[in-house]
């Protein structure tokens, strides 16, 4: 992780998100399935700032993105919340719901940490079916709008078209990108690739580690609030599925196929298991098998991940002068 | 018994061994010294097969060892203390003395308990909670119930109290009277040179030495090129 | 109506959307149900000039990917026509996208609000509601056991599950049936034993199981177990019809009441046409999500027919429409887009009285009961 | 003399009913350095454990620079002047020398790094501190190494310079040279040596020539307890300890 | 109403020893391989098929019983050599990966092979009845079961706790290298503890299905409940899975008659509960 030589790989990567989210809703049959792939980017991203930063495997993130969308369609439905304030709730309750969850269970290390926050998952889930006159429980939470971007009660935009909403949510993803990408190469960063390599030392050498950890789960709560919230605006809808341990399931996913440690890994992550989902459902009912085969093939051969394919590939084809220093190169890019 | 002949062994991309050569006869200590680095701890996994070198041959006992899996090596007895020690933390330290038992070795439980006291005391504990010179003396006991034919030790005494390094050169004293050869990485020269009937030299993957206790004790300068040892 | 049509080439057929979750846990229902509806559609041939296009969209079990692909069909292919949704929670949302558009959208879930508080322009319902579920089973099982005076429910705790419970406690109250207990229990449950052996403690005469799907067949399966069809009368009150009674074998349903939507053996002439279709086609007896799935496709093209092509037309040629389906004569009501049609009472045969491997059960009784429209609480914008 | 640093009384440490630390009263004293030995197991690294807070003491009391710590978990022990290094080697496997080094000069500040916002960048102190270790350490060559790919002996110096950048009060080496090469020795000798000047070192350590040659003050344990403690000269002379720990060499 | 208490604990600890058995195999994966298997619940379902194919063909349960375990055992075998072999040594994250894709595959294939709608295997002959205590009746097939687990648990418990081949596993699970180093293949012992812990889940598998039946979806149901148990008995104590499966057991039937609609809410909630006030779960070694 040496800072100075690896800056302009940075830049390098934030523009390729850039033409990423231009050319998606170009490349693809529709804006909503461009948009679908950007909410969960960003809640693979969030997962990855934990997983892939921080070494915690989390089975809570259905959980946040759940409460983002809950919290934030609950405001819009019944106190007419502008866009804005919808969604800096649904980051609020992504970020607080994380804050108990992580704060909690980091105080176990290991699978028992993986158990513990499989189990809250679980909870969340009950207490979401259970609490059906708020949530709508198995019906899901319907009727959800999706207010126009205003800004002191000027309506500036209108977001009703599929394209607009899709410019809206790239926007915010972008920005979270490049959010990340600064919480990933500061000093709060480096200290979580830390963590994961060597908890004991990095508590001997300084450090109080359960603060970093828990401030790790706020900040990728936070983030998958705001990806919950843009999906109950995306379907005017909260389903109950949204809390549910296999959206957890299937952000980790995402993450992992994606490559983890690497920001846009998670975006290539999301954007293939969506695809894939919606390709291949079309074209056999089975098509899970697939999935299973797929996430076996990445593990046997592409550890890391989609992301880490690439590179290899492209060390691959541009042969770099010096041998020893892809290598640590692409570590320090990864991480 | 044991030779090793022009082996080159890699960490990944990185050559280590670039062409060691060795022989340990029956009845024999040989030591095997070098700075930091120099490859020794290499050799010894390259010789049990852990690290399995591109190049050269290993045999011992006349067949060839270099291919075989590691547990094959084992069981034709040639035995390591590994570096790291490698004691099971979840299992007692009987139990961990238990599980290498093997029949015919010439080491019984019993003996090496005898041989370390320590042990004994200590028998039930976990390996986990155990000192790092506990630990060190459950890795040998353990190598020896297990009935070795040849004994590869990596840096057997460090951490260990002086006493119990004076009672391990009495150990090897008795291992290498009872004609079970030891090939000796170390770096307490003073054990070595209690011990050894001959050294070898290692640096950067090449034996630059190699020469009898006596040679090597008459020539000082050996120690100062080879070892820089300024005391 | 406005942008209907795309282009030419999209002009001369009509696109009809089967919504059916053809992977996912709900997959043995999709799959049957995408058979009922392409049947129709094969049945159809040319409608308005040319062949009918189908496309299925699978939801995954999944009411957000269910929601997400209806939006997409419709912003990109100018879908209007959607026929599935066997979640409730999947039906209640594709409603409202299809409302959005003034499309068509019928739907066998179970869910009572979705020609209740929920309804809309849009959406229709064929199944029946909980109220008739529990009417045309808890009532004639009454008379058919008039000693039966204690009854014990075992109910899952959301709204589907509430629904039927008090529709049925009204029926106690007013026959004078001692309610000698209820356990409830979550959409996930699995094992049933530790209701049971409270509904055993109970001592009821009979014991009425209000949960469907998996469950239903868990807790029979384990009741059955325990020996409980020895000791009290079983009514499940909402059952999945043949490819439940398939799952469970005659062992399981002999003698326990069934209530179900769809019977093959039902003697209209449509039903008839019907078995005889599917037998043809596919080798098998046509289950509930079969039937219903067929009809209701079957009714939508003919309302388009009706309707020159789709438009809101359609929507009012659904409206009121009475037809002939599998259960007699079909009416759509007016007022909340529910179907009346008829709900039956089965009980499970013996192994030694079947005529044939589908012949699991005999019907009891039959007919149609649903609240008024004033009581459903539909207003449609 | 100089003043106390480090003071325990009655420091304690039970494993059920094993007493590993049984009762130790050690007096450490600023710029002085200060080595434990003892026979295997007498309880010196767990005596280490308890001062550094890896280990809570079931009795007793730890007093630093005045402050009653025995209570303190251990990173808040690294910012009020205490570091450690590990007698089993404990690094950031796969991350460079450097950063090893970087992320230890970092941690001496604590809960300012949790700054999300800020690039590492606006932090040079803590390269410069790990550039300035480097250099003392004779490893700059290796700098961008992944601590994983070192030598077991490489290993070791990194693990003492990790110690040294939290620019500690006292500093406790748990055996600085285990597995260290013959050669380096001396080099690791004259660095600890040199580091009493400017810190207080607190030492264990098994070699005999490098403890006598350069404590100040020397505490021989056994059985969770103090032998005997005093210089070098008084010790090397005690029958006990020539017969608990030191044997023939001493 | 007293009554009532007596029947959910008495069928509370019957439940627990069909959770044990389900979660048995697991925990042993589990603390022994230290792998992680998010497909034990697929092969379990594979176990309740086998045998309503076994049944189906021959009508012999018994047979069954002895067939499918087996068969799911020898998959677990060839997956071993296959693909868990590499993944060993790899992180958690890639384990479960791993096994889910295997999750996925397996459930799959059964709908394929099986059909979309659920099988039955009716209860064998001889164990149909009813046990009755009192008013209160007990299936004795479920009684069998319960003889059954414990018996099998105290065979597994001689097995890995008393022998040699057990320590050597144990020892095994934390550093392969030393373990080869005395001169044992651990790779072999490691492939024979996987088909034995998966040859478990069939066997549940097999017991459960004149109970549960089998349906493509059965596998995840019986992965969250045996994950439970595992993690508040401790990873890899039989002890732990045995007091696991009776605590979720007895939590679940008495939350029945206390407070229904939170009976898994409390499982997940007591599994939290545990972990947090012991890290290690009841039983665990750290
Ligand atoms: N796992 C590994 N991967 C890459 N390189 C390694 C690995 N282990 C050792 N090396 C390198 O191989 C070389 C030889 O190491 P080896 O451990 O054999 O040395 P040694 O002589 O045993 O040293 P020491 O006295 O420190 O134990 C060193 O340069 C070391 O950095
Ligand atoms: N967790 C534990 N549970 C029980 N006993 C323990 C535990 N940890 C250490 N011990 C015991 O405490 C004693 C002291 O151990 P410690 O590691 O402090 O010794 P030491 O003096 O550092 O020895 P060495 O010089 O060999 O490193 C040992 O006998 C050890 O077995
Ligand atoms: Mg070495
Ligand atoms: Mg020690």
């Amino acid at each position: 992780m040496s800072t100075t030589p690896t800056s302009s790989i940075w830049r390098g990567t934030t523009l390729l998100a850039v033409a990423a989210v231009v050319l998606m809703p170009v490349i693809l049959p529709s804006p909503t399935l461009a948009t679908e792939i950007l909410i969960f980017a960003l809640a693979a991203l969030a997962s990855n700032l934990l997983l892939g930063y921080t070494g915690l495997l989390s089975f809570g993130q259905g959980v946040f993105f759940g409460a983002g969308s809950y919290c934030s369609a609950l405001v819009m439905i019944h106190w007419h919340f502008g866009l804005f304030p919808a969604l800096l709730v649904g980051i609020l309750a992504g970020a607080l719901t994380a804050f108990v969850i992580g704060a909690l269970a980091i105080r176990r290390t290991g699978i028992y940490f993986v158990m513990l926050t499989l189990s809250f998952s679980q909870m969340a889930y009950f207490v979401a079916y259970t609490m059906s006159s708020v949530t709508g429980g198995d019906n899901g939470l319907l009727n959800v709008p999706r207010p126009p971007v205003s800004v002191l009660g000027f309506e500036l935009l209108s977001l009703a078209s599929p394209l607009v909403f899709y410019g809206f949510v790239a926007l915010l993803f972008l920005a979270v990108f490049v959010a990340a990408r600064r919480v990933i190469h500061s000093p709060f960063g480096s200290t979580l690739v830390a963590i994961r390599e060597n908890e004991n030392r990095a508590s001997a050498v300084g450090y109080d580690t359960r603060q970093f950890k828990v401030l790790a789960f706020v900040l990728s709560g936070a983030i998958t609030g705001l990806a919950g919230a843009l999906y109950a605006l995306l379907l005017n809808f909260v389903p109950l599925s949204n809390i549910e341990l296999a959206t957890s399931e299937h952000i980790l996913i995402m993450t992992i196929i994606g490559g983890t440690g690497s920001l846009l890994g998670s975006l290539l992550g999301a954007g293939s298991i969506v695809l894939l989902g919606d390709v291949l459902s079309a074209l056999w009912p089975r098509w899970p098998m697939l999935l299973g085969l797929a996430l076996i093939a990445v593990v046997m051969f592409l550890r890391g991940g989609l992301w880490g394919g690439l590179l290899d590939l492209k060390n691959r084809l541009i042969r770099s002068p010096e041998p020893p220093q892809p290598d640590t190169r692409q570590k320090d890019a990864a991480q | 018994m044991l030779t090793v002949t022009d082996i080159h062994s890699y960490y990944g991309k990185s050559h280590v061994l670039e062409g060691v050569s060795l022989t340990v006869n029956k009845g024999e200590l040989v030591t095997l010294l070098g700075r930091n680095g120099a490859g020794k701890t290499t050799t010894l996994r390259s010789i049990v097969g852990i690290v399995s070198p591109r190049q050269g041959s290993i045999t011992f006992d006349g067949s060839e060892t270099v291919g075989m899996e590691t547990f094959e090596i084992a069981r034709r007895g040639i035995a390591l203390v590994p570096e790291h020690r490698g004691i099971f933390r979840m299992l007692t330290v009987a139990e961990n003395l238990e599980i290498a038992v093997r029949s015919g070795s010439q080491w019984s439980l019993a003996d090496v308990y005898g041989l370390f006291p320590r042990l004994w005391e200590r028998r039930k504990n976990g390996g986990n909670a155990l000192s790092g010179g506990e630990q060190q003396m459950l890795a040998i006991a353990r190598a020896l119930v297990n009935g070795p034919r040849i004994l590869l030790l990596d840096e057997p005494t460090e951490g260990l109290a002086p006493v119990i390094v004076d009672e391990l050169v009495n150990i090897l004293r008795e291992i290498k009277r009872s004609g079970v050869p030891v090939l000796l990485v170390e770096q307490n020269l003073n054990v070595c040179r209690k011990l050894a009937d001959r050294h070898y030299v290692l640096e950067q993957g090449q034996v630059v030495y190699h020469g009898t206790a006596a040679e090597f004790d008459a020539d000082p300068t050996i120690r100062d090129r080879y070892l820089a040892l300024s005391a | 109506a406005p942008a209907l049509v795309r282009n030419a080439w999209a002009a001369d057929a009509v696109s009809l959307y089967g919504v059916k979750s053809m992977s996912g846990a709900f997959a043995s229902y999709g799959k049957f149900a995408n058979m009922g509806s392409e049947l129709a559609i094969k049945q159809y041939g040319n409608l308005l000039g040319a062949p009918v296009r189908y496309t299925t969209i699978d939801t995954e079990g999944n009411a957000g990917k269910a929601v997400r692909k209806v939006q997409e069909a419709i912003q990109q292919d100018n879908a209007r026509l959607f026929q599935g949704c066997t979640l409730s929670s999947s039906a209640l949302a594709v409603g409202k996208e299809v409302a959005k558009v003034n499309g068509v959208f019928m739907t066998p879930a179970g869910a009572d609000e979705l020609t209740g508080v929920e309804c809309n322009r849009s959406t229709f319902r064929w199944s029946a509601a909980t109220y008739g579920a529990i009417n045309q089973t808890v009532r004639p099982l009454i008379e058919l056991l008039p000693k039966a005076k204690r009854w014990y429910t075992i109910t899952p705790q959301y709204v589907f599950g509430d629904a039927l419970l008090s529709n049925a406690q009204a029926i106690f109250d007013e026959k004078g049936i001692e309610h000698v207990g209820n356990s409830y229990h979550s959409l996930q449950e699995q094992e049933f034993s530790g209701y049971l052996t409270n509904a055993m403690a109970a001592q009821p005469d009979v014991l009425l199981i209000l949960n469907f799907g998996g469950q239903s067949t868990s807790t029979l399966r384990q009741a059955v177990n325990f020996g409980l069809h020895k000791q009290m009368t079983i009514l499940v009150a909402w059952s999945a019809g043949l490819d439940q009674f398939q799952t469970l074998g005659s062992d399981v349903i002999e003698g326990v009441y069934l209530g179900a939507q769809y019977w093959h053996q039902v003697d209209t002439p449509m039903n008839k046409e019907l078995v005889k279709a599917v037998k043809d086609a596919y080798g098998i007896t046509p289950n509930y999500p079969l039937a219903a799935d067929y009809i209701m496709t079957k009714v939508m093209l003919d309302a388009v027919k009706t309707s020159g092509g789709v438009s809101e037309k359609t929507i009012s040629a659904l409206e009121g429409l009475t037809y002939e389906g599998p259960t007699g004569t079909e009416t759509i009501r007016k007022g909340d887009h529910q179907v009346l049609k008829s709900y039956y009472l089965l009980k499970g045969k013996a192994a030694s009285a079947m005529k044939d491997a589908d012949d699991l059960a005999e019907i009891i009784s039959s007919g149609r009961s649903f609240p008024s429209e004033d009581a459903v609480g539909c207003k449609m914008g | 003399m100089s003043t106390v640093l480090l003071q325990t009384s009655g420091l304690g440490k039970a494993y059920g009913n094993f007493h590993a630390v049984n009762g130790v009263d050690l007096c450490v004293r600023a710029g002085t350095i200060h080595t434990v030995i003892g026979p295997n197991g007498a309880g010196k690294t767990t005596l280490f454990h308890c001062l550094t807070g890896e280990r809570r003491p079931t009795s007793g009391k730890i007093l630093f620079d005045g402050q009653d710590i025995t209570h303190r978990p251990a990173h808040k022990r690294v910012s009020i002047g205490m570091a450690r290094s590990f007698q089993i080697t404990s690094l950031f496997q796969e991350l460079s020398v450097r950063e090893n080094l970087r992320l230890a000069a970092q941690g001496r500040d604590g809960a300012r790094a949790l700054t999300f916002w800020r690039p590492t960048e606006a932090r040079r102190q803590h390269l410069e501190i790990a550039d300035q270790i480097l250099e003392r350490l004779n490893m700059t060559a290796r700098a961008n190494t992944p601590a994983g790919d070192l030598s077991h002996g490489l290993q070791r110096v990194l693990e003492v310079g990790m110690a040294l950048c939290g620019k500690p009060k006292l500093l406790l080496l748990d055996e600085p040279t285990s597995g260290m090469g013959i050669d380096d020795i001396p080099l690791m000798t004259s660095l600890i040596a040199e580091l009493g000047k400017e810190h207080t070192v607190m030492l264990i350590e098994h070699n005999m020539s490098i403890v006598m040659s350069i404590s100040d003050t020397i505490t021989v344990m056994s059985r969770g307890q103090i032998l005997v403690e005093g210089p070098p000269a008084v010790v090397r002379q005690d029958e006990r300890v020539r017969s608990a720990y030191l044997g023939e060499e001493g | 109403m007293l009554n009532v208490y007596l029947f959910q604990v008495l069928n509370g600890l019957g439940l627990g020893m069909i959770y044990f058995l389900i979660s048995v195999g697991l925990t042993i994966i589990f603390g022994l391989l230290n792998f992680v298997n998010f497909a034990h619940g697929a092969f379990f379902l594979l176990g309740s098929y086998l045998c309503y194919t076994v049944v189906t063909l021959t009508g012999n349960f018994w047979l069954s019983l002895f067939v499918a375990p087996l068969g799911v055992a020898l998959l677990a075998w060839i997956t071993e050599q296959v693909l868990i072999k590499r993944a060993y040594h790899l992180p958690h994250t890639f384990q479960i990966l791993i096994t889910l894709g295997m999750a996925l595959i397996i459930r799959e294939a059964s709908i394929m092979i099986w059909g979309p709608i659920g099988k039955s295997v009716p209860t064998p002959a001889g164990l149909d009845g009813v046990f009755r205590l009192g008013s209160f009746a007990y299936p004795e097939y479920r009684l069998f079961m319960i003889v059954f687990a414990a018996v099998i648990g105290l065979l597994l418990w001689f097995l890995l706790e008393r022998t040699r081949f057990g320590a050597l596993v144990r020892a095994g699970s934390e550093d392969t290298e030393t373990v080869s180093l005395l001169g044992t293949n651990i790779f072999k012992l490691f492939s024979l503890t996987f088909a034995l812990g998966v040859g478990l889940a069939g066997v549940a598998g097999v017991l459960s299905a004149p109970i549960r039946g089998a349906h493509p979806f059965l596998g995840e149901e019986v992965l969250g409940i045996a994950f439970v148990v595992v993690v508040i008995g401790g990873m890899g104590s039989f002890t732990g899975a045995l007091v696991g499966g009776l605590l979720v057991g007895l939590v679940q039937s008495l939350m029945t008659t206390i407070w229904p609609q939170g009976a898994s809410l409390m499982i997940y909630g007591a599994m939290a509960a545990v972990i947090m006030l012991r890290p290690y779960g009841l039983f665990g070694r750290s």
